[in-house]
């Protein structure tokens, strides 16, 4: 019924077809999409200021073992921390809106150095990862859909499953044992030995972007030292997301390789391969690819444990540590950052996956 | 693009000594910071009016020209410093300078500075280029020049840096206002710092070497596996006890130890321990007794040898070994009287004070913040205590925050921890450092402990000229504490360096800071 | 190979398949045979479940991993050179004869277009797979068969995206898809179950053209004994299973052999046939009172109806200022086609929409603006009969649960055990067995939740009931006993209702007037024998021509009068 | 043409009536989730359906009877004799997965830790289904402004990292302590609040779409009260798919608790055993070649989120029937389908004609229990688990 009524409207629609899909109405939705951020941001940063404060504050975080109780409230009170939170709270938002995202309170580093010098290393960090996932999702994902029930599908799912059971930490430490201890072929942590982050001290606009800033240098042994510090944290944290891809490539390829015109295109004579590498690949991609958007904020997640484990100096591993030290400026503009990132991928997603699909019009 | 300066930073990297460390650094300013990790940075970049020599605790002037002198009253304290003083940047070191430096970490008095420890002095004025006078509030201060060669005591080029506000690490490394044995050539905050040896340097300890690099690590098995595949020549600090027991049979390193300065105690909260002032029970003599059971049944070996590999050492004195006072009076008082244990003691104290076993003991530790061994630590504890059947002990640890928060004694609360694992760093090697903090009123432990024969003595000592004299006060107040345990000594910490096998003059002393500048490669 | 292999395009042999399934393996169809003659349209005619669609798959074999068979699907090739058992092919071969040999065209358009591809690279996928490479000679074609089946502007529109047409030039897609790769034989499976009368009668013509131009043969399935009698040439009657009768169309109407071929015809709802119900003795039941002079229970007046816009769009009118009204104990019928805003009209008189313009007033509340506390005392008067009757009950609730929610809420009853017996009594009335009670919704057949639906609806005696195409989704056999029912019950009620559905010869059996809508407008409205005979408006008369009648020969007469319409309006 | 003819009519010679398979119902056992699962499940589906169940069976039953398994309590440093245990030490007679750092028998610490991981995914587990389900009903049902502000929170809270997240709400909720309960408890609210906006969200989404299903429509026209929707019709209907999140979400919950764990905020070890706390303990080990303390919490973990997820994953897909697998008959049998009159029913429901012949033929009596089909009810959409059982975005925004 709902199909029919649907035919309706698209019947009168089809007489006057609008050519350019991405028009005045998508730069309205892109707007929309962009005002949602804010309320996001807005309610991130209230939860997480209430939750961090509620847990200490950054002094007694930090000097709470070698000042005296007296000399400790003093300090508190100095920096205004013993004020109510509320009038705190809104003191931190009035700073926030004139665009000042602040400086650490443990480290006195700026907010937004700390975010454009450790993003670089988190997205650097993705993106790797993003490739190991892509390559080994898509791959296995696919081809336990067309096995399907067959030992190979078993195979690769229990594959999957494992990839997503296994903490990173643990994972971490395995292949520490395997290849930095026994083996003694790759680093165990860090993006890249000394000598070469010396090196990069010489750019006169380095990046971050360490495999970018090595290209910069010209320098082949710096390229290699930075590819191989990459390694482990990228094969961690590219297989937990890679595990996560191949249930999802699984799960929609099998679910358009069902579907109706996949058996129309099958009773035409349509080639099994060619079924599944055209007519159930392209329509499965549209929820795939949007469930991906989502992953990479599981990524930035999943990240703050890889990137502890690997001591990959990121903004997961930044997170970490100002979190322990309750230093809440930082916090907040890390996740607001975050907030962002994830909005700004699920935006981005949303128009991919509207260049896919032909039939998303705004 | 290259810089075309980098120069400097590469042409050393092949010869330049690596360290890695797990520090973490708040801040190069010495204004911005009181944690070990940035004064791990300042003392190879500013210079010190007094610091320790090479294995001495003794203080000896740096860039200053003589120990000092106290005017009659003991009111001020005046310093001549040593001529033609220069930063590395070409400035004047002069007496405005060192005036700049107290003054400013004053002044901005950062949350997370170092200005408690200022506490005591009135003022710094620049009499002439060469010479300063220090008015302190007490007289004859003995802790004073203790205070200058502490984290409060870097100077720095009034040039360079701001009056009012921190000075940011960019600005410093560019301005080159270094005046210690390095300048820092580069750094990266607790990533990465590299450092050359400052040529105009005429202090203490002038480098041996021409260029150290320092990593930061933030977990120390990481660091660990970088100085056994040589990534770095030295690793110092928080590695933990399985690391540095691996190591040390690795023929490829070598591992340093030294004294260290660091304290682990177990503190009673006078209100609410058992039959404290604000149990259900309140008995001074039956507490006092609670306390020295404790103090019997304690094996500190264990715990060393046992838990920590013999990173840390048995302390049966408040005053730690290396330093003037030092006095193992716990040792004699309680258990066998050699260190071990003695359940019958224990038992015998307890029934004296009539106080009926076993005893419930709610023991609090922390372990984010002494490290994960803690645990092992306090399990082991409790073992020890549950033992003999004398103590029934409710074991729980507390994220540190809330931990320190919750231990204290303070007008509004009684605290909530009855017993509880405590640490302590000093900020100053000299034997006071280990007492004012403790028994003193006000003091940072604060479990609600007053004793005012002890107090008066504290006082006496800070102010006693003559050494001798000041140590018989010091024992003497050692031994009332160890009748009174307001806390019960346990562990002191070793310092410990893991180096490849080419590293030489790694010297961890009781001046508890490691200088770069001794060591040596090749 | 014999002669009659020959002259026949297909021959199905003592075909068998059966399904693994959760609950064990089921036989769908059993040994039958039939046979499809050169150039001819063979329509399959057999109620639901009965094995049509399965029969057709397995002509290209076309069957899930679940199938097992036995027998034979002899297969001739156009050219007549060659004909081969379908069954025992398998890959590449079994590829090959998909498509070019027979090809199949589906009942929703909907599903088996790829929304993300152009229909001109579907159209080519077909010919590709046959090992046509060219590009332009690809297009071409493409282009040439979009024309042929009718779709204007072929040039432009064959690189536009599915969702970009209607959804009878989407069926007509399908069809040109089958038809590009010329095969012998088109199986067209309900081909246009989904679609509006108007535009059913378009696509059986263009299934026509498929016989009389590309000289292919046509298996057509259907329920709809109209559509059968307006295109077949033979017909194969299928019930559980097996083939029970095959023959020429003629022959199947006017002389029917088997039971079931006859009961199967005696159902078809035909206009101009009015309803009759008796009691138990024999006699006609009638109402007791005329409806013409009973009260007024729902009058509507400039009735406007609007679904709100997403994100500044336009808001949709759905309803657009409609007059009515309905007698108590009249059967007001509702016609039109899908979209035309029946069910808005339905839901917006048993106040599940609100109404954003006009008055409406149910039962003497103004349902503008009403709020739900003020309306709900009506609420026991008012019966609601859904169109699907699977989801109208709720699955996790037995039907005596069900049946007696009505009941509870309005306090009849305090719990489902003490509405037991009446309940049951209820379901007897719909002629459902008592023991029906405990059963869950989906442990009944789908014209026996309709009944049960209905007992629901009338728990409360209520004086007014809207019924939402409540026999659309049920066979002819099954809607004539509900139908029946229905009648029934509202002789004996006498309750005023509102009778929704498309099917003009159902409302013309039961309804004492008809409104027919069109684009949410009221386009003629009267008592139902003037416009079932004397139809006024050109929508009106459009559809009635469009509706196919349920014999051969009549429908032939029919199809002349309804072209002639349409090459007037033309 | 009355009801009789109707039922009377049947094809000539066709005896398939008599010997029609109806389905008799199991006991009523055999509908339990995840039997019935069981029972439908095939092939390989079913391989990993068993294999999950064993799994997860094991650890259970080692939590259940650790006390009697491991040889020596998780807190345990000395033997009977008082002899204290060594540390680090190496598998062994008396300690079959060696000791720990802290001396404690590694095998005994890794029986237990079954016990705090399975309290831990009960509390957990029931907490956020608890608020997850109340608020995606009220969410879900009421719409408006409640539901939108619910759903962007619940969307923010997603895009913070959740471990972060736990880590901050265990110290707010326990102010740091780690006893055993206060430890769990900490752990299980902490990951409640992580994962209250997933069970939200799936459950909201199935609110919002039966809200508009014709039942619950039709219970409107009956003018039931908006609590007697929610409770009778929609909080049952919008719970199937609970069991497939329930079973991914405990495996996510055990990951979080030992990531706590790891990153120290976990459970004091005298308190109770967990996994994450001794692998946090063991990394130093494991390069010092101190294999043992390291490898068994943490394939302990790997194989308990193993066998979880891959019940879930598996009830996930048997619910799913686009997912599902069956095998070939391999050969026609079976009787004929009761042709059923609905398009939209499935195979196994029976044939109104055969069940009124059956009516007929041998009424039932009151109190008999009908007889049930096994149905696997194709409204259950394929929930999509994404990962960490987020649901995808939902349609807000677009359009
Ligand atoms: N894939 C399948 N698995 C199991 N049973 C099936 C399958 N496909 C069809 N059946 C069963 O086979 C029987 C015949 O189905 P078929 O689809 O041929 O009916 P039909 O006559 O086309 O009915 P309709 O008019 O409803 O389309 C039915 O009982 C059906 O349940
Ligand atoms: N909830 C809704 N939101 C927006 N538009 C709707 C909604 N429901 C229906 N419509 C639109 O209103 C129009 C009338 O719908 P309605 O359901 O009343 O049609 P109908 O005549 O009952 O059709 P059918 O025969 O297919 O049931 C259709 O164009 C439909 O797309
Ligand atoms: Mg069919
Ligand atoms: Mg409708």
């Amino acid at each position: 019924m709902s199909d029919s009524t649907a035919t309706d409207s698209t019947g009168t629609k089809a007489a006057k077809p609008k050519r350019n899909r991405l028009s005045g109405g998508f730069f309205r939705f892109i707007l929309t999409r962009f005002l949602l951020i804010i309320p996001t941001v807005f309610i991130l940063v209230t939860i997480v200021f209430f939750v961090m404060r509620a847990t200490g504050d950054p002094i007694s975080a930090a000097l709470g073992g070698r000042l005296t109780p007296e000399e400790l409230s003093k300090r508190i009170h100095a920096a205004g921390y013993d004020r109510p939170l509320i009038v705190q709270y809104l003191d931190y938002l009035g700073g926030l809106l004139h665009g000042d995202l602040g400086t650490t309170l443990t480290d006195n580093q700026p907010v937004i150095t700390i975010l454009t010098r450790y993003g670089a290393a988190t997205f650097e960090l993705a993106f790797l990862s993003l490739i190991v996932a892509l390559i080994v999702g898509i791959g296995l994902g696919r081809i336990a859909a067309r096995h399907r029930d067959h030992a190979a599908d078993a195979g690769i799912r229990v594959f999957a499953i494992l990839c997503y059971a296994t903490p990173v930490f643990f994972l971490g430490l395995v292949l520490k044992l395997i290849f930095a201890v026994w083996l003694n072929v790759l680093p165990s942590s860090g993006r890249s030995d000394l000598s070469s982050e010396m090196q990069f001290q010489r750019l006169v606009s380095p990046t971050g972007f360490y495999i970018i800033d090595s290209l910069q240098l010209g320098d082949m042994t710096v390229l290699t030292d930075v590819l191989r510090h990459a390694v482990l944290p990228a094969l961690a944290l590219g297989l937990l997301t890679a595990g996560v891809f191949i249930r999802l490539v699984r799960t929609n390829v099998i679910a358009t390789y069902n579907s109706g015109y996949v058996e129309a295109a099958r009773s035409r004579g349509v080639s099994e391969s060619r079924l599944l590498k055209k007519h159930a690949w392209r329509p499965a991609l549209i929820p795939i690819i949007t469930v991906m958007g989502m992953q990479i904020a599981m990524m930035l997640a999943g990240a703050v444990l890889t990137e502890t484990t690997f001591e990959w100096k990121g903004l997961g591993f930044m997170l970490s540590t100002y979190l322990k030290a309750r230093d809440f400026v930082a916090v907040q503009g890390i996740v607001i950052l975050i907030a962002i990132i994830v909005a700004v991928v699920n935006f981005i997603v949303d128009v991919v996956a509207a260049l896919i699909d032909p039939r998303v019009r705004y | 693009g290259v810089k075309d300066d980098g120069a400097g930073a590469t042409a050393n990297a092949g010869s330049a000594i690596t360290i890695g460390t797990t520090d973490k650094i708040t801040s190069v300013d010495p204004a911005g910071s009181y944690d070990n990790g940035s004064y791990a940075v300042q003392i190879q970049i500013f210079p010190f009016l007094y610091a320790q020599n090479y294995n001495t605790s003794e203080l000896s002037p740096d860039i200053a020209a003589d120990d000092g002198t106290w005017n009659s009253d003991g009111t001020e304290f005046t310093v001549k410093l040593k001529d033609g003083l220069k930063f590395a940047n070409g400035n004047d070191l002069t007496a405005s300078d060192v005036k700049f430096s107290f003054d400013r970490i004053k002044k901005i008095d950062d949350p997370n500075g170092p200005s408690s420890l200022l506490a005591n002095i009135d003022s710094v004025t620049a009499k002439d280029d060469t010479t300063v006078v220090f008015k302190d509030t007490v007289p004859y201060d003995v802790t004073l020049k203790q205070v200058l060669s502490s984290p409060a005591g870097p100077i720095v080029d009034e040039d360079s840096f701001d009056a009012d506000k921190l000075t940011p690490a960019d600005t410093i490394v560019s301005k080159k206002a270094f005046a210690g044995p390095y300048t820092l050539t580069s750094f990266k905050n607790n990533e990465s710092a590299a450092y050359a040896k400052n040529d105009s340097y005429q202090g203490l300890t002038p480098a041996k070497n021409s260029a150290v690099q320092v990593k930061y690590f933030a977990d120390a098995s990481n660091l660990k596996l970088a100085v056994q595949q040589g990534q770095v020549d030295v690793a110092y600090r928080s590695l933990s006890p399985t690391d540095i027991e691996d190591l040390s049979k690795d023929s490829k390193v070598k591992v340093v130890k030294g004294p260290g300065g660091e304290e682990r105690f177990l503190a009673f909260n006078f209100k609410i321990q058992p039959y404290g002032e604000k149990s259900s029970e309140p008995d001074a003599n039956k507490a006092k007794a609670v306390r020295q059971a404790v103090a019997n049944l304690i094996d500190r070996d264990e715990l060393s040898t046992k838990v920590y590999k013999d990173t840390y050492t048995p302390l049966y004195s408040f005053i730690p070994d290396g330093l003037a006072g030092h006095d193992d009076t716990l040792k004699a008082a309680y258990g066998d009287g050699n260190g071990k244990p003695s359940a019958e003691k224990a038992k015998q104290v307890l029934e004296a004070a009539g106080v009926k076993t076993p005893v419930d003991l709610k023991l609090q530790y922390n372990n984010d913040h002494y490290g994960s061994s803690s645990a092992d630590e306090y399990a082991a504890i409790k073992n020890q205590l549950e033992a003999d059947g004398l103590f029934k002990v409710d074991l729980q640890s507390t994220e540190w925050t809330q931990y320190n928060k919750e231990r204290n004694v303070t007008d509004s609360s009684d605290g909530a921890y009855p017993v509880y694992q405590l640490g302590w760093f000093p900020d100053y090697s000299d034997p006071d450092n280990y007492l004012s903090p403790f028994f003193r009123d006000g003091n940072f432990v604060n479990n609600g402990y007053a004793n005012k024969e002890v107090n008066d003595l504290i006082v006496k000592q800070a102010g006693e000229k003559d050494a001798s004299a000041r140590e018989e006060i010091l024992k003497q107040i050692q031994k009332l504490e160890t009748e009174d345990l307001s806390t019960i000594p346990l562990l002191q910490g070793a310092q410990v360096a893991v180096t490849g096998a080419n590293v030489k003059g790694v010297t961890l002393d009781a001046s508890f800071r490691f200088r770069y500048a001794s060591v040596t490669k090749g | 190979m014999t002669e009659s292999q020959n002259a026949n395009l297909a021959e199905i042999k003592d075909l068998s398949v059966s399904f693994m399934t959760d609950a064990g393996s089921i036989k769908a169809i059993d040994r039958i045979n039939f046979t499809i003659p050169r150039k001819t349209v063979v329509g399959v005619v057999g109620e639901s479940g009965s094995g049509k669609s399965v029969t057709a798959r397995s002509i290209i074999k076309l069957l899930p991993e679940t199938a097992t068979t036995s027998g034979a699907v002899y297969l001739s090739k156009r050219d007549g050179s060659d004909s081969l058992d379908v069954l025992s092919l398998s890959g590449e071969q079994l590829r090959e004869v998909r498509g070019s040999e027979a090809a199949m065209v589906f009942q929703e358009p909907n599903s088996v277009l790829n929304p993300v591809y152009t229909i001109g690279w579907q159209i080519e996928e077909g010919l590709r797979a046959h090992g046509m490479k060219d590009k332009k000679e690809l297009r071409a074609k493409a282009i040439d068969i979009l024309k042929k089946v009718g779709i204007p502007d072929a040039e432009t529109r064959v690189d536009y995206y599915p969702h970009q047409f209607s959804g009878g030039q989407k069926q007509r897609i399908v069809i040109a898809m089958a038809l590009v790769l010329n095969p012998g034989l088109i199986l067209a499976d309900e081909p246009t179950t989904a679609l509006d009368v108007t535009v059913q009668a378009e696509i059986l013509d263009l299934l026509r053209l498929a016989r009389d131009e590309f000289d292919a043969s046509v298996l057509i399935i259907t329920h709809n004994m109209g559509v059968i009698a307006d295109i077949a040439d033979q017909v194969v009657v299928m019930y559980r299973g097996h083939v029970v009768e095959q023959g020429t169309v003629d022959q199947i109407f006017y002389h029917p052999k088997a039971d079931y071929t006859k009961r199967l015809l005696g159902a078809v709802p035909r206009i101009g046939q009015k309803l009759t119900v008796h009691d138990r003795d024999g006699h006609v039941l009638e109402r007791e009172a005329d409806w013409r002079e009973q009260p007024v229970a729902v009058e509507a007046k400039g009735l406007t109806i609007t679904y709100p816009g997403h994100l500044m769009q336009p808001d949709f009118k759905a309803v657009d200022g409609i007059d009515f009204t309905i007698h108590r104990s009249e059967v007001l019928g509702l016609v039109g086609e899908s979209g035309s805003g029946k069910s808005t009209t339905g839901r917006a008189i048993a106040g599940l929409q609100k109404v954003s313009g006009g008055s409406l007033n149910v039962l003497g509340i103004e349902m503008n603006g009403v709020k739900e506390r003020d309306f709900k005392p009506k609420r026991a008067d008012i019966g609601f009969v859904f169109q699907d009757p699977g989801s109208s009950f709720n699955p996790l609730m037995t039907i005596a649960e069900n049946v007696a929610e009505p009941l509870i809420v309005h306090g009849k009853y305090g719990s489902v055990a003490e509405a037991r017996d009446y309940v049951g009594d209820l379901l007897e009335m719909v002629q459902l067995p008592r023991a029906y009670m405990n059963r869950f919704p989906h442990e009944l057949s789908g014209g026996q939740r309709q009944r049960a639906s209905l007992a629901r609806g009338l728990a409360l005696k209520p004086s007014l009931l809207i019924a939402d195409e409540p026999t659309s989704a049920l066979d002819v056999s099954v809607q004539a006993k509900v139908l029946q029912l229905f009648k029934k019950l509202q002789v004996e009620i006498g309750f005023a209702c509102l009778f929704i559905t498309h099917d003009l010869a159902v409302v013309d059996m039961l309804a004492d007037r008809i409104m027919v809508m069109h684009k949410g407008r009221i386009v003629e409205h009267g008592d139902a024998d003037d416009i079932m005979q004397r139809p006024q408006n050109p929508y009106t008369k459009k559809l009635l021509a469009s509706l196919p009648v349920p014999d051969p020969r009549e429908q032939r007469i029919h199809r002349e009068h309804l072209h002639e319409l349409l090459a007037s309006e033309a | 043409m009355t009801e009789s003819t109707v039922n009377k009519v049947g094809v000539p010679g066709d005896s398939r009536l008599n010997d029609l398979k109806v389905n008799k119902s199991g006991p009523w056992w055999t509908k339990a989730p995840i039997i019935k699962d069981l029972r439908i499940a095939v092939g390989w589906q079913k391989g990993m359906l068993v294999t999950g169940l064993v799994i997860t069976l094991f650890f259970i039953f080692l939590a259940i009877f650790a006390p009697l398994i491991a040889p020596y309590g998780y807190s345990q440093m000395k033997d009977a004799s008082g002899q204290s245990f060594p540390t680090q030490a190496a598998p062994s007679a008396e300690h079959i997965w060696g000791t720990t750092v802290g001396g404690y028998d590694v095998f005994s610490r890794t029986i237990w830790g079954a016990r705090t991981a399975i309290i831990a995914i009960v509390i957990a587990v029931l907490l956020s289904i608890f608020a997850g389900v109340l608020l995606g009903l009220v969410s879900g049902y009421f719409g408006g402004w409640v539901d939108r502000v619910l759903v962007v929170i619940a969307d923010a809270i997603y895009s913070f990292p959740s471990l972060l997240l736990a880590i901050l709400m265990a110290i707010m909720i326990s102010g740091g302590q780690s006893g055993l309960w206060s430890g769990i408890f900490a752990s299980g609210i902490s990951i409640t609040v992580v994962y209250i906006p997933q069970y939200f969200r799936t459950i909201r989404a199935e609110v919002v779409r039966i809200k508009s299903s014709a039942y619950v429509e039709s219970a409107k026209v009956v003018g039931a009260s908006t609590w007697r929707i929610m409770t009778k019709h929609l909080l049952k209907n919008s719970t199937r798919t609970l069991p497939v999140i329930l079973t991914l979400n405990s495996s996510e919950a055990i990951l979080t608790l030992a990531g706590l764990g790891f990153l120290g905020f976990g459970i004091e070890p005298t308190a109770a055993s967990e996994w994450g706390y001794d692998l946090n303990r063991s990394v130093a080990d494991v390069t010092a070649g101190i294999w043992w303390t390291a490898i068994f919490p943490g394939l302990a973990i790997v194989l308990i989120v193993l066998g979880i997820t891959l019940v879930g994953e598996s009830l996930n897909d048997l619910a799913d029937p686009r997912l599902r697998a069956r095998k070939s008959a391999g050969e026609v049998v079976g009787s004929i389908e009761d042709t059923s009159v609905d398009p939209s029913e499935k195979p196994g429901v029976r044939n109104e004609v055969v069940a009124e012949l059956d009516a007929a033929r041998n009424p039932l009596a009151p109190g008999e229990t009908p007889v049930t089909v096994i149905d696997h009810d194709p409204a259950i959409p394929g929930s999509e688990w994404t990962g960490e059982g987020k649901a995808p975005a939902s349609d807000e925004g677009k359009e």
